[in-house]
């Protein structure tokens, strides 16, 4: 049984590199989108082999789920234009440079991998975990242990939301060449799973593998799947109505949190004794929220009108 | 409650809350983000008397201890770089809410602030973050908020970001795998605890060149500058001001940290004469490539690229064993490039207002408005050349003694060359304005004093800081893992 | 092994050739309608032959309730994708084989 | 029984393997998307299938994110991207014709 | 073995960034490379002993990070396609020109 694990390893080791190999040469643009996008699921995969299941989660919500959408959504500005006749890749980067610079690198890289003892933080975790106010490692260490992190991960995706705004204008969407009346029928079939879907890994983030980010994702996949299918994008950038705060929720709150701590005396971030538990909860809940609305505003390149319509007319 | 711990949190956390609140309510952006600049001045100065009372200390968040938990530390080089950082940032925000509004190239210009405020909270998480990974969290923070205030110049200034953004990322990721090498080794991300256990090896050797590799890309150390000075030369000139004078200063502000701090065993001879010949090559080659220059901005850019070169010299000159001197040196020529640097971008951010152009050859004749604009562009100049007694003849004075006490000729020639280079190229843009027969702008704006007056008060700071020589010294002393 | 394990068993190894012929419908078939066809009908018997079978094997009525969740929703994805890829070749005028 | 679901698990992954030609042949974007569906459905197996052998309940989430996401990208695909592309460009009427790079 | 990986995915990731024009590739790229080095955490996390979660967490981080990078890379590249005929023009564009 151990020959089939370690064949099953080779194999998708293989698979990645080819996959990675096409995503960076492939001649047409959306092989190497498809390839990555595929380069993505069997990442997954690598994933559940390694014993990371929550890595895996997020990889399926929000690597191979949202950034395929994006890429693929990008496209539709790439691939219109004609295509010009120039060399796809910089000349004079000929193998005689990358085979021995490239094998160097590999077997300076490997070599110091191979070296690695790995001790790990797992028996520190352990003896921590019950002080942390939830039963679930991951979780612990993204809202207690390292919490710092979390908020500033967040704010990463709010300030890249904001960045997005500042540049300009939303494209339109550009109107399918041949609408399908079955589109309609499966976002508002599938919404509400993706929300009950959402919902359930939120609550199991505390004692299982899921939490706020594989959550939000899922959340903001829903949406993106209700504007594929031809819903108006709902959010608004304007600065009387309450889109902004709920962007901004999930940070100000993990903010507060912090501050929270410091202002009663202790540490940045410290929660008061044995409140742990329900302060995670709270964060949880409104970082999901942000997180869902994030990606969504991600996925639209560019700040969405103000007010009223987006209609094809426009 | 004393201000020792409580003020990291406050430079920590004011910035992002008025981001938040000001990105939810453009609207009072310019009193909140004045106000919250204000504080934050405040704060950095406080706490910098703090430091210089009681020493450095470190603080731990959520407490948890490492290796499992983050800190804070804070020591004489965090309290100084967080101080210039609200002084440039100050000076920013002022000069950019008292100049004209810009043409409408951006759809609402009013994003500025919220990414201005993000930016100026990510640099300040960033000098306090004291663990390798919340660096590279706050690395990125940094980086896309930079992104977003290039990319509001609109115009070509949006492929300069796009640029800026992939070298970045590729340096963070550098980085990034750096740090795993040396989580997987010694199962600590903390400064402090790495700093107990790194010893010579092989796996610590590639992740600290891995580590460097990534932060001399993000400092745009030669030859990795290719990316800055587009992305300098065109954003708008408050965020240049800042790019240049902090952003960069982040990068090297890592670097010595590392060295000084977890990598300090590594720290060899061959090492340290590799990167002291990075910074003279960055020195004599940005400082060329600025003399050719023919566009004021672009001029300052690349001295900017060639300024940070004098930063790599401290590596030589401490391993040779003159670590006192050049560890002072050096930081305090980043300290007065950076007050420096910010005054020469506001300057001319005013200049070119005034003549609706940034071509040298352009900039002469009538010069009523901005006067003060190149009175401050002088005196930035002299501390940038190293007239006493500014802090720029303070730094590379203490350089030049670590060299003579190290036998380091080749560093001291750099150091001469450098600087007559700096002189010949800052000299070009002074004497621009001397000519006559200039242009004005077509409809030349009514500018606010404000403007030329942001940068003249960081000019004399620059210029003001050779003064503070033995406070600095002191502040400078309280870093522990450096000198002593 | 009891029964119901038995019976799990059994439904997964069934399910699993329908996967395979999909795969080979998908190489072997000449043009996109055909291996539209192909695969829309092989990996859902699969697919949902596996489900229920580990459902079965497993012996916990959640566990089912959500693999068969998991089946229903490849259902609904792959058929709105098949229809919606055939129309769309359809619309920009790539001809069915044999045609 | 379950001690042969990793040969299954196997199995599938190589089915994946060879399916990568559909990826690489094309010749119509449209191919290439059905091939990474195709991927998609396999995936969830060998991850339900990793489930049980490893008896980690938790992995059967990934395989229902998997599955919710699945008509993401083909939807995405066929609106976005597939639309934009000029119809003149790849798809040719006779079909596994070797596009020119 | 899932060591070797993570090297030639990084190798592959560099070599595609240093070498494709289109700034879609690069972007591609830039992605594969910090997948390596998330499976070089991975890794480490499952050869410690007992299992190590703080690396997973620094990869659930990491990700959201990377999606972030890229959608702002992504409406760049867009804004910047929408202008200039060609994406492929955007990067060869001189440096040095003169701003404004």
């Amino acid at each position: 049984m151990a020959l089939v694990v370690l064949a099953f390893d080779l194999l998708l080791a293989a698979a990645l590199i080819w996959l990675a190999w096409q995503a960076t040469r492939a001649a047409d643009l959306f092989h190497a989108v498809v390839s990555f996008i595929v380069f993505g699921l069997l990442m997954a995969l690598a994933w559940v082999r390694l014993e990371a299941p929550d890595v895996a989660l997020a990889e399926a919500a929000i690597g191979a789920g949202a950034t395929g959408a994006l890429l693929l959504s990008a496209l539709d500005r790439l691939a219109r234009r004609p295509r010009r006749h120039a060399p796809l890749y910089e000349p004079g980067t000929a193998w005689g440079f990358w085979l021995p610079a490239g094998s160097a690198l590999l077997a300076m890289l490997t070599l110091a991998a191979w070296n690695l003892p790995a001790p790990g933080l797992g028996n520190e975790i352990l003896a921590s975990l019950s002080a942390s106010g939830v039963e679930h490692a991951v979780t612990a260490v993204l809202l207690n242990f390292r919490a710092l992190d979390t908020l500033l991960e967040i704010g990463v995706l709010l300030l890249a939301a904001v960045v997005i705004w500042a540049l300009g204008q939303a494209p339109p969407p550009l109107v399918p060449s041949m609408p399908s009346p079955a589109l309609p029928a499966l976002g508002r079939l599938l919404f509400p799973i993706f929300v009950l879907v959402a919902a359930y890994l939120l609550w199991r983030g505390s004692h299982g593998p899921g939490g706020a980010f594989p959550a939000g994702a899922v959340f903001g996949a829903g949406g993106i799947l209700m504007l594929l299918a031809g819903a108006r994008p709902w959010i608004r950038s304007s600065e009387h109505g309450p889109w902004r705060l709920i962007l901004s929720l999930g940070m100000a709150v993990l903010l507060a949190a912090g501050v929270a701590g410091t202002l009663s005396g202790q540490d940045f971030f410290q929660y008061p004794k044995g409140t742990a538990a329900s302060f995670i909860l709270v964060l949880e809940v409104a970082a999901g929220l942000s997180i869902a609305l994030l990606i969504f505003a991600l996925y639209l390149r560019g700040k969405p009108r103000e007010h009223g319509s987006w209609g094809a007319a426009e | 409650m004393s201000l020792g711990p409580v003020g990291p949190a406050i430079l920590f956390a004011l910035p992002l809350a008025a981001a938040i609140v000001v990105f939810v309510r453009p609207r009072w952006s310019v009193p909140v983000a004045l106000a919250a600049g204000a504080v934050q001045f405040a704060v950095a100065l406080a706490l910098l008397g703090v430091v210089l009372e009681q020493g450095a200390w470190r603080q731990s968040i959520g407490g948890w201890s490492a290796p499992l938990g983050i800190g804070w530390r804070l020591d004489g080089l965090a309290a100084a770089l967080l101080l210039m950082t609200a002084a440039v940032g100050l000076a920013g925000a002022v000069f950019h809410a008292s100049r004209p509004p810009p043409p409408a190239v951006v759809p609402d210009p009013r994003f500025f602030w919220p990414l201005w405020l993000f930016l100026w909270g990510g640099l300040n998480a960033l000098f306090l973050a004291a663990d390798l990974f919340n660096v590279y969290v706050a690395l990125e923070f940094v980086s896309i908020a930079s992104v977003g205030l290039i990319g509001l110049a609109g115009g070509a200034a949006q492929a300069a970001a796009l640029r800026y953004l992939l070298a970045t990322l590729l340096g963070s990721t550098i980085y990034l795998l750096g740090v795993a090498l040396l989580y997987g080794r010694y199962a600590a991300l903390d400064f402090a605890l790495l700093a107990e256990r790194v010893e010579p090896g092989l796996v610590p050797a590639i992740a600290a060149a891995l580590m460097t590799l990534g932060l001399l890309l993000k400092a745009a150390i030669f030859p990795l500058h290719f990316w800055l000075p587009a992305a300098h030369g065109r954003a708008l000139p408050a965020v240049s001001a800042v790019l240049s004078a902090v952003v960069i200063a982040a990068a090297y502000y890592l670097l010595v940290r590392l060295w000084f701090g977890p990598l300090a065993p590594l720290l060899g001879t061959g090492v340290a004469t590799l990167l002291g010949l990075l910074g003279a090559a960055a020195v004599m080659w940005g400082g060329l490539l600025a003399l050719l220059q023919r566009h004021l901005k672009m001029l300052i850019a690349y001295s900017t690229m060639s300024q940070f070169g004098y930063g790599l010299l401290v590596f030589p000159l401490a391993a040779a064993g003159a670590v006192e001197q050049a560890w002072t040196g050096a930081l305090v020529l980043v300290l007065a490039h950076g007050l420096a640097k910010a005054a020469l971008f506001l300057a001319a951010g005013a200049i070119v207002l005034r003549h609706g152009g940034g071509r040298l050859d352009a900039l002469g004749g009538d010069q009523a408005g901005v006067l003060i604009a190149w009175v401050a562009f002088a005196i930035a100049s002299a501390s940038l050349v190293g007239l006493p007694p500014s802090g720029g003849f303070l730094g590379k004075w203490w350089l030049a003694q670590a060299a003579l006490a190290t036998g380091g000729y080749l560093w001291l020639a750099v150091l001469m060359a450098g600087t007559a280079l700096t002189s010949a190229y800052l000299w070009r843009a002074l004497q621009a304005a001397l000519r006559a027969g200039g242009e004005t702008a077509a409809e030349a704006p009514a500018l606010s004093p404000a403007l030329g007056l942001c940068a003249l008060l960081l000019a004399l700071g620059a210029a003001a800081l050779g003064l503070a020589a033995p406070m600095l010294a002191r502040l400078l002393d309280a870093v522990p893992g450096g000198p002593g | 092994m009891s029964a119901l394990e038995w019976i799990g068993s059994l439904l997964v190894f069934a399910g699993i050739p329908f996967i395979f012929l999909g795969t080979l419908g998908l190489l072997r078939f000449p043009d996109v309608y055909t291996r539209l066809h192909a695969l829309a009908k092989s990996d859902n018997v699969g697919l949902g032959l596996v489900c229920i079978g580990l459902g079965v094997q497993s012996g916990s009525v959640a566990l089912l309730l959500k693999l068969v969740l998991i089946w229903v929703l490849m259902l609904i994805a792959s058929a709105t994708a098949a229809g919606l890829i055939a129309r769309t070749a359809l619309a920009r005028g790539l001809r069915p084989w044999g045609t | 029984m379950t001690e042969l679901y990793p040969v299954v698990a196997l199995l599938l992954l190589l089915n994946i393997v060879v399916g990568l030609v559909r990826i690489l042949r094309g010749p119509t974007a449209a191919d290439r998307m059905l091939a990474a569906e195709m991927f998609g459905t396999s995936a969830v197996v060998i991850v339900l299938l990793m489930a049980f052998v490893t008896d980690n309940p938790s992995l059967v989430d990934v395989a229902l994110v998997f599955a919710l996401l699945a008509a993401l990208a083909s939807v995405t695909f066929v609106s976005r991207a597939w639309s934009a592309m000029p119809p003149s460009d790849p798809d040719p009427p006779c079909p596994d014709v070797e596009r020119k790079p | 073995m899932y060591l070797s990986l993570t090297g030639v995915l990084f190798v592959l990731g560099l070599h595609g960034l240093f070498t494709a024009r289109n700034l879609l590739r690069q972007l591609l790229s830039l992605n594969i490379l910090t997948t390596s080095v998330f499976l070089l955490f991975v890794v480490l996390a499952r050869l410690a002993e007992p299992l190590d979660d703080v690396p997973h967490a620094i990869v659930l981080t990491g990700i959201v990070i990377t999606i972030s990078t890229t959608a702002v890379a992504l409406a760049l590249v867009g804004r910047l396609a929408g202008r200039t005929r060609d994406d492929d023009a955007i990067t060869a564009g001189d440096p040095r020109g003169d701003a404004e």
